[in-house]
């Protein structure tokens, strides 16, 4: 129990370190000096997921993203594991298609490299606008009342929009911390040795779900839980395995 | 000193020439690029010969400098000025001038959140054609506030900003 | 042209960037000095050569002109102006900048096809922080693109674009 404290404080690796699933996929692949094929892919597929399971608070944005890699690389691991698998036409080209966009994506990792280099080093200064000339009054021709109030209800109707945006996005990502899904699930499984996935979601937002998700497949990868799902859609069947 | 460590010194002080909009003083130059005032008097004068063909010159009173145009090309430099100064508002000026009328006195950051875009260039340009003002913010020294000036109130035909439409809605 | 209206021109044209302080489009230059647009930037080519051993150089984009200190001469500014100018960028800053600066003008479709997320609000901050411009691709005016600013060029400390490390590799 202490430890599972303890591994929730130590949840140290903020989604802020990498810029998004693809950043952290190549940082996987090249942290094992690998190229970019189907092999390095699922090989680097359980890093991939144990940071999903670790991240302590995610834009929900950015969190869809690393879903769609995350279940790209299931899919690209799957079929290592069982190769009489059978997997659609679709489902080829979309594993073509994410090893094409990591190459480029790696491709540009050296760009931000020179960026980085060159950022700062070596400053040009501007002079300000008419430095120097002191202010006249010279008024534009024919703006009214009326032109100020338009110009000013157009950005100000805009801005508001944006705002709104913002708290909404940052309400939910209060809302969604995988550490306190896990802290639920963990709860619930000391009381009830066995439940499934519908059950802990049951009315939950789509959100929720999906961080639900990543709470099990976290708390299945520290071996705190056994998962069991019979076929694809079927129910997904938890099990405390804490002794 | 070589010709290089000469040019390299005149490159500097041409440069601080350039950034600094005020006379920079002999004793500044001599202090910050680490050389003696007479080597200082000696590059500007090189400078001031080798500029000969140059848009800019030197000017000098009372030991310091000044970088500027040069004479002989004031009547374009005041075509310049007048065109920059007189058009007509684009609507990127319109919509900071209105926000400045609405929302003033307010900061350059504020704007610049308002509007979603760096508005350093338009507030400059505003300043300087005098349709509004700039004050130290009274929370924080290191901010500076903007507001509409009288004069662009007064052009506006109204008498004070209370007086733009809908101006207590959007208070 | 004579070598004597050559000299003229380049002078008007120092002029007016030194007086401007901002980029100057080709345009405006032509314009308000009578002159071809290819004759002025054959000018500016032979002005950058000429300036070559001076304290100022004339950075360009998107046939815009700005005139701005020397990169040699960074550091001895940097003291005069004492500023603070290291403004740190997060690892998804940067790689949004990057991909701007590499295949600018992009639109943001493209952007975060590359990045694999949304960068929607990246973008909206990048613009606040003056380091991009967004504007109406030429192609579709419901389509905005960008590309770096003047300020991100001057901060990098190139003269243009191109100068860019392995630039046209990803072109």
């Amino acid at each position: 129990m202490i430890d599972m404290e303890q591994k929730i404080e130590n949840f140290k690796i903020a989604s802020e370190k990498f810029s998004g699933p693809l950043d952290l996929l190549v940082s996987l692949i090249e942290s094992k000096k690998m190229d970019i094929t189907e092999i390095s892919l699922a090989k680097v597929t359980d890093d991939f997921l144990k940071f999903l399971g670790d991240l302590k608070l995610v834009h929900p944005k950015m969190l869809a993203d690393f879903l769609i890699i995350a279940s790209k690389l299931i899919l690209i691991k799957s079929r290592m594991l069982l190769p009489t698998i059978e997997i659609s036409k679709e489902e080829e080209e979309d594993i073509d298609e994410l090893s094409k966009r990591l190459k480029i994506y790696q491709e540009f990792r050296l760009a931000n490299k020179n960026i980085k280099n060159l950022y700062f080093k070596n400053p040009l200064f501007s002079r300000q606008f008419l430095l120097g000339k002191s202010s006249v009054f010279l008024p534009p021709k024919d703006i009214s009342l009326f032109d100020l109030k338009k110009s000013f209800d157009k950005v100000w109707k805009e801005f508001s929009e944006i705002s709104i945006e913002e708290e909404k996005v940052e309400k939910e990502s209060k809302m969604i911390k995988i550490e306190d899904k896990i802290r639920e699930i963990f709860n619930n499984l000391k009381e009830r040795i066995e439940f499934s996935f519908s059950q802990l979601t049951d009315k939950k937002s789509k959100k929720e779900i999906i961080v639900s998700f990543l709470a099990i497949l976290h708390l299945f990868k520290d071996q705190y839980i056994e998962i069991e799902q019979s076929d694809v859609f079927d129910e997904i069947r938890l099990r405390s395995i804490i002794k | 000193m070589s010709i290089e460590e000469k040019n390299n010194l005149k490159r500097a002080i041409e440069g601080i020439l350039f950034v600094s909009g005020e006379p920079v003083g002999l004793k500044k130059l001599s202090k910050l690029l680490e050389q003696k005032e007479d080597d200082i008097r000696e590059m500007i004068l090189e400078m001031r010969e080798e500029f000969n063909d140059r848009g800019l010159i030197i000017i000098s009173d009372d030991e310091k400098y000044q970088l500027t145009t040069s004479p002989n090309i004031s009547n374009i430099i005041t075509e310049f000025l007048k065109t920059e100064l007189k058009d007509d508002l684009s609507p990127a000026s319109l919509e900071t001038l209105a926000i400045i009328a609405y929302k003033g006195p307010i900061s350059r950051i504020e704007i610049d959140n308002i509007r979603g875009v760096n508005s350093s260039f338009i507030l400059r340009s505003l300043l300087v054609r005098g349709l509004i003002t700039k004050e130290k913010s009274p929370n924080s020294k290191l901010i500076n506030v903007y507001r509409i000036s009288f004069d662009m109130i007064r052009n506006l035909g109204i008498e004070n900003i209370h007086q733009l439409p809908d101006f207590d809605k959007y208070q």
